[in-house]
């Protein structure tokens, strides 16, 4: 291996070699730092693979002939090495992407940047206090000389106020070096580790001054404008060295500085990591600019990364695994994002709208974020499940709370971002970007892929975990990123036969209650899917999105530990929210539902790992193991986790528009499926778990309200929309209300019931949406009362409704019935009775919102503008002829799929089944013949019709103003047609029950956060002298609390 | 179990007896109001009259496919409902097509004709059908809610949902009826009755002068005389059910008759007595009045 | 004619330009036919007696002499116990009686009342009015023959004819019915252009179909 | 002595802190900085200053073999004269800054460069 | 009444009072103040309620008269406020803004007798003549008789009797 030394002696001697040319030599110039850089990536490289491949043992390099302490000696083990490669790539990447600038800018630029490279490279290599020191500073005067190159001139004044803070920082250092130089006689860091610096006299005030003047470079809070300033004004190529780079370094010499602290400065690094992170991603909400939010979110990483290195003493050999998880994705996510924003013309965030027209960064940007965010399949998420899991394993539950709370904040920020670039106006002044600037985000982006595969990989050797980006199903979702050049209908029809496909292959794996479930999200995506394929062009993104999502959910059933349980929760979470933000007027929608799941499954996280108490690998099944007074927290935490994908009442606000506004195909995937997860979480949940008592409250029964709540509530402010869609999303509400209802109820009946309530509302709840969704599609809008008497132009959109409004309402003959009949057993059984009161309520009122449904959409007058309109596309409504025929043939036989999952469901709750005798059915209570009633009602039906057919058979067909209207008649069909505001006298006597309380309390919680952070970023006044007394005081406080404490 | 064919003939039968029964008790409950206003009221043929009348009108208008339907659901939904419940307790010819099903299924067939008639309402594009549909699906939301309750308490009572069971439970003197052993969930119910049988105070569905008849305003002809039918069948089938539940069945034709006929009275009475209410009126009485009867029937049984 | 029922020019979703013309497309055209009684004699007899005993009013009261209807509900008359009763929509009405005075603006919505009826259905006409035009026969807004522009079966003379009187018609006009001599609806059809050209003659602004379904 | 070399060391840094932090003027500031850092230099000699003994040079007076005795730690010293040398560096640095800011707003006033903020 | 109208006088060229009874009283204005009278009487006199509008085919004179009857609730008095226009192309100023029912009568003037109201809300739209194809028939010239007779057919056999001889006859005979 090349000696690492060389790494610094490539840029400081290409720096001089550059000082020696003449000015015009530009071209040249740019070469040879183009060359060291390359250099020191070699070299670097070339040592990773060391350590890696070879497994070489970490090397010291001596200077100056001697050993530690009378020289300085470098040492390159695997963090070394994967740093320097970080540094000096991100140089060398940034370098090409500043081309231009550096060009302009002559040798001096190229000069200062190698030697800010090197600086970085020193910091990491170094074992050597002063020389640290040194190294710093050089740092420090490279980053100041940069910033004096930037163009933009607000600079300036950043990299004076930079240089005000590290002077003072500069002294700090110095007094720490001096001092613990005093106290131990060396300036070998090890050396200094080994002689315990904090026992020496005047040692701890000596380490206190060292580590708050490096900690200080991370830019804790509140010693941080001078930070932002420089992020801001920077240019984006050389932000992004700040910002992967230069913090990379300076956390690894935390690192090694922590090394001589000891374990008691660990708590310090924590609390000021933690309070950095969740203050930065605080002040980031408010944020309008970009380069301002990405150094927040910078600095909110850099404390999480502190927070970490702070728990090395629970997280011992892990900390490499989890911190430089989550460095290594920060690094390049930022880097990626830096550069991202030098493309992008405007400053305001809506302005990167501009990344539409290059897909290739759209997709760059997500992945940043997604990494940023510590979702899968990148190192970040990997790093988030064994912190939080080792850390719920010692018990540290408020740290796991404030991280997982920045972690939130920081995600409602990056995807409302992401949000603007999906869904804003595309700005006049598109990205304009060079092939150099390209391939360096492209580099970003495939290392970032990459370590999501290495990252995948290492905890597969470490803790048994499958590898996400080698799960099958995630492969094949990623494959239509390949893929999406294709037209549509080829992607579509690959979509199918995949979801046909592993449903045939894997199809003997699950039992009988998995199978519901696998069927659902399988065929009955396939089925859904068929509706895609009106769509005409390439729709680029739908179909990774999908496939995402579906991966998620197949991977959800198959999961047999909570990690796999986890990691699919989150990858169909992160499908869905693409998919639903596919909808035209999805933005503010698809933001509140990925906040939503996204605080949901950081509760499943939480509860998790709280059940793992430590153990690397948990088995679901394990959960039922639990005792007091850990399970009813675990429960409670997953419970809340899984009712938020539920949209339980309280839990609910995303689901309306995030449902409605989805586009027409998507609507039945998130609502016919994607709610299915949630219920397969809780009868996951339940059937582990059980009843579980909390201070004396049986949390079972706190469900079972919440559930006759929801279904109330739901179908409550279902009958008062007039969005077609919206309706059916708070018609969801309602629906999930009772299935969660009978699972609560704890026996046998009432899970059969939920599990009946899954595949019906999976059936009927899909074909409405498509029907509704065909209807929308013609009339151009989805307001119900703009519609009417479409009947006889969409009789088979018509027809689809009908029976599926039979079907909901409960009505016999069809299925629904089955669910309601079912019901009522199961509650006969059940000792509750106050929460059936509510849920008696809800039945009725179900029929309100689907008369409405239908009579104001399909009844009613036709308005002049849709008499031409046509039946749905035929691609619409064959799914909806296939759920008719399904529907009507669950009806008949729906012991066809229930019976089996009755049968298992007495290993849960031995006896309470149902009896299956011939084609009756029966329970301890009562019983019903599904095909009896169907011929019954058949043949009833049947002859009265032909009966009054025969009378009647000279009626005279009569138009829509036909109709008698007090000797008067109608002049317009809008003034006829009774729609809107349906319901007014229920508004007048319940209406006080459907008053948006929830919505108010979200709304308030996030205006208060957004309003608390816009004050108190006013901290940051933009005065270099007002930074250096934060600074100063950040000192003086840290002091104080550390020598209170 | 072999399909008894006798059944059909039984079940016609069964119907025969109810459709006359209920076109006599129809005119006769009315001649009672008539009589309450001191007028001598209609001929007790008067219904049948119609009825052929209306099937002996040679027009007819159709608007569309469903409004053809929604007077088939109606009946069908009447007829159904019927024969789903066992008329004559102890009796097999009289047990109908008890073994398609139970309460449950009574209770939610129910709705079968209130649906179709609503949906065959809505295609004739008159507003007032629609007005009157909105109102009277606002107000059984909350008048069914009381009966559920003290269905459910009822069910709870005899660990059963079968209706000859919960009949079966309650022989033996009359003392034995639910009317007797919960008091408050027949309360419930009967509060909840009132509500179901299109009477004042309740009648603001079908407002016969402000919204002209409210949901069949376009319906004539055959289409009328098929929902008169049904206007004699379907009370009969609901107080078949009330009878069964809350006081104690009937084991032969006379009891029945006249079982019948007192809890007809019931909503008869109280519908000469009192004006009507608005639909939020109506719907705030239910939630005060009724509810809470049902929810302690419910909570102490 | 109103605004509302000219043809006007409108955009479907999708952008493209169509004609809707009202009085076309949103009513029915088709013109009345003659509706033969039942092929069985005594299917007829029966069904005639039928409607004669049970008697259907349209509750649409034209001129003053709609008060002269309402006692006939009360316990004094009492005209239940005849089978007679009041409809609150023509649909299901079978007899018009037209009570008193017609306006020309009046007669437009009788006309379209009576049209709304199923075959068959009769019409009274109540008082002088109706039969001459009254005192209003020098009217510039009152028709005066009813006979010309609605097929009417029989006349109830008075100005206003008492409640009994029109007890006593409404015994009449059953046994019209009974006889199968009222048959108003067919001749309406038989004579419709006759009928239609009298009413067009005072009906200036004839905006509707020629027959209200 | 070496105590009194301290308290002055230390005394210049906290005058130097205060000047910082009191003065607007940019200059005032820089120069600020610079007794912060002789301050400082002053600290690290006194720090590393052993009463008795003699400047590490090795010569004539003082032989490899006795220097360990004789002569004062040698680091200390280096640290200084690198400091001296990177606190020169920065402090040219931040002339330069100064005289670009002033050049673009015509103030040293440091509270009017703060459109960066928030 | 009185101290009303000489209050009135003193600040309109008003006409002279016509007291029909102590609390009913016609007053004439002039066209062109009518409206500040009207407004006048109504915020200062407590005329809120505007009873009727009326008009009178003073068709000699060539001249309609339109009366205006306010009523003061409080006081219990009436006030008919008159205003003579020409007949030929009669033209009013509409006063639907002070009394939105105004509007109504307004629509009927204009229907019966064929007076304009410029600005008068729907004041086209037909009221109770749909189609009317004549000079209004309100309006003394027009013969009602024999519109009545063109246009509506009669049934044969109504005798005519002037009423004066008819019942005297009726009386004479019956007296016998």
């Amino acid at each position: 291996m090349v000696n690492a030394i060389y790494i610094i002696v490539a840029a400081l001697g290409a720096a001089f070699l550059l000082g020696l040319l003449k000015s015009e030599k530009r071209g040249t110039a740019y070469v040879i730092t183009l060359f060291a850089l390359s250099v020191m990536t070699w070299i670097s490289a070339g040592w990773v693979w060391a350590f890696v491949m070879e497994r070489a043992a970490p090397v010291d390099f001596l200077t100056g002939g001697t050993s530690p302490p009378f020289s300085i000696n470098f040492r390159m083990g695997l963090p070394e090495a994967v740093l320097t490669l970080l540094a000096s790539l991100t140089g060398l990447l940034s370098a090409l992407y500043m081309k231009d600038v550096l060009c302009a800018l002559g040798q001096r630029a190229m000069a200062v940047l190698l030697v800010a490279v090197m600086a970085l490279t020193g910091i990491i290599l170094t074992r050597d206090l002063f020389n640290l020191f040194v190294f710093f500073e050089l740092a420090i005067i490279s980053t100041a000389g940069l910033m004096l190159l930037s163009e933009d001139a607000r600079a300036l004044a950043a990299g004076f106020k930079y240089l005000i803070v590290s002077q003072m920082l500069s002294v700090f250092f110095l007094i720490g070096i001096i001092f613990a130089y005093h106290a131990t006689g060396t300036l070998n860091i090890d050396g200094m580790a080994t002689a315990s610096l904090g026992l020496k006299a005047g040692g701890a005030i000596a380490f206190f001054f060292l580590f708050i003047a490096v900690v200080a470079e991370l830019k804790p809070f509140p010693a941080n404008g001078w930070g932002l300033d420089i992020y801001e004004s920077a240019h984006p190529g050389f932000a992004a060295i700040f910002s992967a780079a230069t913090s990379s370094a300076v956390i690894y010499a935390v690192d090694k500085l922590l090394l001589i602290g000891g374990a008691e400065w660990l708590p310090m690094a924590t609390g000021i990591g933690v309070i950095t992170f969740l203050a930065a991603n605080l002040f980031a909400l408010p944020q309008t600019n970009d380069r301002r939010l990405l150094g927040y979110s910078s600095i909110a990483q850099t404390g999480l990364i502190l927070a970490v290195l702070g728990q090395r003493d629970i997280l011992g050999d892990n900390v490499l695994y989890i911190a430089g998880g989550l460095l290594l994705s920060h690094a390049i996510a930022k880097a990626g994002l830096n550069w991202i924003s030098g493309l992008v013309a405007g400053r305001e965030l809506p302005d990167w709208a501009a990344l539409r027209s290059r897909p290739i960064l759209v997709f760059a940007f997500v992945t940043f974020i997604a990494m940023l965010s510590g979702l899968p399949p990148f190192p970040g998420f990997y790093a988030k499940w064994e912190m939080v899991r080792i850390l719920a394993g010692e018990g540290r539950i408020a740290l796991i709370g404030l991280i997982l709370l920045g972690l939130l904040i920081e995600a409602g920020y990056l995807f409302r971002w992401f949000g603007y670039i999906i869904k804003r106006e595309v700005p006049a002044q598109s990205v304009r970007c060079s092939p150099f600037q390209i391939s360096a985000i492209f580099v970003a982006l495939a290392s970032g892929w990459a370590l999501g595969f290495v990252w995948g990989e290492l905890s597969n050797q470490y803790f048994g975990h499958d590898n996400l980006l080698l799960a099958i199903p995630v492969v094949f979702a990623l494959t239509f990123l390949l893929l999406d050049w294709l037209p549509a209908w080829v992607k579509n029809s690959i979509a199918i036969v995949g979801l046909s496909l592993f449903f045939y292959l894997t199809f003997s794996d699950y039992d009988p209650l998995r199978m519901i479930f696998a069927i659902i999200f399988l065929i009955g995506g396939a089925v859904i899917l068929l509706a895609s394929y009106d769509s005409k062009g390439r729709r680029i993104g739908f179909y990774p999105a999908t496939m995402l999502m579906f991966a998620g959910l197949i991977l959800l059933i198959r999961a047999t530990d909570t990690f796999g349980f986890f990691a699919a929760w989150e990858l169909l979470t992160i499908g869905s929210y693409f998919l639903i933000l596919r909808g035209k007027h999805s933005e503010p929608h698809a933001l509140s539902y990925i906040i939503f799941s996204l605080g949901g499954a950081f509760l499943i996280l939480a509860g998790f790992a709280l059940a793992a108490q430590g153990a690397p690998l948990f088995n679901i099944d394990a959960l039922a193991q639990l005792t007091q007074p850990l399970a009813p927290w675990v429960f409670l935490l997953l419970a809340i986790g899984f009712m938020t994908k539920t949209a339980a009442i309280g839990l609910h606000i995303w689901l309306p528009g995030a449902h409605s506004e989805a586009e027409t195909d998507v609507s039945p995937m998130v609502s016919g499926i994607l709610l299915k997860a949630g219920l397969f979480g809780l009868i996951v949940l339940l059937m582990t778990m059980g009843k579980q008592q909390l201070y004396g409250v049986e949390l079972t029964y706190v469900m079972l309200w919440i559930g006759a709540l929801s279904a109330l509530l739901g179908n409550l402010m279902a009958i008062f929309q007039e969005d077609a869609k919206r309706l059916l999303a708070y018609s969801s509400i309602g629906q999930m209300g009772y299935a969660l209802f009978g699972l609560a109820l704890m026996n046998h009946l009432g899970w059969l019931m939920a599990l009946m309530f899954v595949i019906n509302h999976y059936i009927y709840k899909s074909m409405l949406f498509l029907s509704a969704g065909g209807v929308a599609k013609r009339t151009g809008t989805r307001d119900m009362y703009r519609m009417g008497g479409l009947i006889t132009l969409m009789p088979l959109s018509f027809i689809a409704t009908l029976i599926g409004i039979i079907a909901v309402s409960g009505v016999p003959p069809l299925s629904g019935f089955g669910g309601r009949w079912i019901f009522y057993n199961a509650i006969i059984s059940s000792e509750y009775r106050l929460p059936m009161v509510i849920i008696f309520l809800a039945g009725p009122i179900a029929f309100l919102y689907l008369f409405r449904l239908i009579h104001t959409i399909f009844l009613g007058q036709l308005k002049d503008e849709y008499r031409k309109i046509k039946e749905a596309p035929f691609w619409f409504i064959l799914p909806q002829m296939i759920y008719v025929a399904l529907l009507l043939a669950f009806a008949v036989a729906p012991g066809v799929a229930l019976r089996r999952v009755d049968t298992y469901l007495n290993q849960i709750f031995p006896g309470g089944g149902l009896q299956w005798t011939g084609t009756e059915i029966s329970s301890a209570y009562g019983y019903w013949n599904p095909v009896a009633i169907m011929i019954i009602i058949a043949v009833i039906f049947g002859t009265l019709f032909a009966w009054l057919l025969f009378v009647n058979r000279k009626a005279q067909k009569v138009k829509q103003f036909n109709i008698v209207y007090a000797a008067e008649r109608p002049y317009r069909p809008e003034t006829t047609h009774f729609a809107w505001n349906f319901f007014a006298p229920y508004r007048k006597a319940l209406g006080f029950l459907v008053q948006p309380f929830a919505t108010r309390f979200w709304d308030g919680v996030t205006n208060t956060l957004h309003t608390a952070a816009d004050i108190s970023r006013r901290l940051y006044n933009g005065n270099g002298q007002s930074y250096a007394f934060h600074l100063l005081s950040f000192v003086v406080i840290a002091y104080l609390m550390r020598m209170g404490a | 179990m072999p399909f008894d064919w006798m059944k059909i003939p039984y079940s016609l039968l069964t119907l025969f007896i109810v459709v006359n029964y209920g076109f006599f008790l129809n005119a006769l409950i009315q001649k009672m109001g008539a009589r309450a206003g001191r007028r001598y009221g209609i001929p007790i043929w008067q219904n049948y009259v119609d009825m052929i009348k209306n099937y002996g009108l040679r027009s007819s208008i159709t608007h569309g496919a469903m409004f053809y339907l929604g007077p088939v659901f109606r009946l069908s939904g009447g007829v159904g409902l019927l024969l789903f419940v066992p008329t004559i307790y102890g009796s097999y010819m009289f047990s109908n097509l008890s073994f398609a099903g139970d309460l449950i299924l009574a209770l939610y067939f129910i709705f079968f004709g209130t649906l179709g008639m609503a949906l065959g309402a809505g295609e004739s594009g008159h507003p007032h059908a629609a007005i009157g549909v909105s109102r009277g699906l606002a107000q059984v939301s909350t008048a069914e809610l009381p009966f559920a309750l003290a269905v459910f308490a009822v069910a709870l009572q005899y660990q059963t949902l079968s209706v000859t069971e919960i009949v079966a439970a309650q022989q033996g003197g009359f003392l034995q009826w639910t009317l007797f052993t919960n008091p408050l969930a027949v309360a419930a119910a009967m509060l909840g009755f009132l509500g179901s049988m299109m009477r004042p105070p309740f009648d603001v569905v079908i407002a016969p002068q402000e919204i002209p008849i409210g949901p069949p305003t376009e319906y004539h002809s055959a289409y009328l005389a098929l929902m008169q039918t049904n206007r004699a069948i379907f009370p009969i089938a609901k107080i078949v059910i009330y009878m069964n539940l809350f006081f104690g069945g009937a084991s032969d034709w006379p009891t029945f008759f006249f079982k019948v006929f007192l809890i007809y009275l019931w909503s008869a009475f109280v519908g000469v007595v009192f004006p009507r209410f608005r639909v939020e009126q109506s719907i705030r009485w239910f939630l005060i009045w009724a509810v809470p009867l049902g929810i302690l029937s419910i909570i102490l049984v | 004619m109103k605004d509302e029922l000219k043809i006007r020019v409108v955009k479907g979703p999708d952008g493209v330009e169509f004609e809707v013309e009202p009085l076309k497309d949103y009513y029915c055209e088709a013109a009345p036919t003659v509706m033969p009684a039942a092929y069985i004699k005594v299917v007829e007899d029966l069904f005639n007696w039928a409607r004669s005993e049970s008697i259907w009013i349209l509750g649409f009261g034209t001129g003053c002499g709609a008060i002269e209807m309402r006692p006939l509900m009360t316990p004094r008359f009492d005209a239940y116990r005849f089978g007679v009763q009041w409809r609150p929509t023509p649909r299901q009405a079978n007899l018009f009686v037209i009570s008193g005075y017609l306006s020309t603006k009046t007669l437009k919505r009788a006309i379209r009342s009576y049209e709304q009826m199923q075959n068959p259905k009769y019409v009274i006409g109540l008082g002088s009015c109706t039969i001459n035009g009254g005192m209003y026969w020098d009217s510039y807004n009152t028709i005066k023959r009813l006979d010309d522009y609605l097929p009417v079966d029989l006349y109830i003379a008075g100005c206003m004819p008492r409640p009994e009187a029109l007890l006593a018609g409404f015994q009449d006009m059953k046994k019209l019915i009974r006889a199968g001599k009222a048959e108003g609806a067919n001749l309406y059809a038989e004579n419709f252009e006759w009928y239609k050209a009298n009413q067009k003659r005072v009906i200036h602004d004839w905006d509707m179909p020629d027959y209200n379904w | 002595m070496t105590y009194i070399a301290l308290a002055t060391g230390f005394l210049l840094i906290l005058i130097g802190f205060y000047g910082a932090l009191t003065n607007r003027n940019l200059l005032r500031m820089i120069v600020a900085f610079t007794i912060a850092n002789s301050g400082i230099n002053v600290v690290i000699i006194a720090i590393g200053y052993m009463h008795g003994r003699t400047a590490p040079i090795l010569d004539a007076t003082v032989s490899a073999a006795d220097a360990l005795t004789r002569v004062i730690d040698p680091v200390p010293q280096v640290l200084v004269l690198t400091a001296i040398v990177i606190g020169v560096g920065v402090a040219a640095l931040m002339l330069v800054f100064a005289y670009k800011l002033y050049e673009r707003k015509g103030t040293l006033d440091i509270s009017k460069f703060a459109e960066l903020k928030w | 009444m009185r101290e009303l109208h000489t209050k009135l006088k003193s600040l309109f060229p008003v006409g002279d009072l016509t007291e029909q009874r102590s609390n009913l009283g016609f007053v004439t204005v002039p066209q062109e103040h009518l409206r500040a009278v009207l407004v006048h009487l109504r915020d200062r006199e407590g005329f809120t309620h505007l009873v009727l509008l009326t008009a009178v085919d003073w068709l000699e004179a060539g001249q309609f008269q339109l009366t205006y009857l306010l009523s003061n609730r409080t006081a219990g008095k009436d006030l008919g406020v008159r205003v003579m226009l020409a007949r030929d192309g009669a033209t009013m100023q509409s006063i639907h803004d002070v009394w939105p029912t105004a509007a109504t009568y307004q629509r009927e003037l204009r229907e019966m007798f064929g007076i304009d109201f410029p600005g008068s809300p729907r004041l086209h739209e037909e009221f109770i003549l749909e189609g009317w194809n004549d000079i209004p028939p309100y309006r003394r010239d027009f013969d009602t008789l024999k519109y009545a007779q063109e246009n509506y057919s009669e049934r044969p056999g109504r005798v005519t009797h002037d009423p004066a001889a008819h019942m005297k006859q009726k009386l004479n005979s019956g007296g016998n």
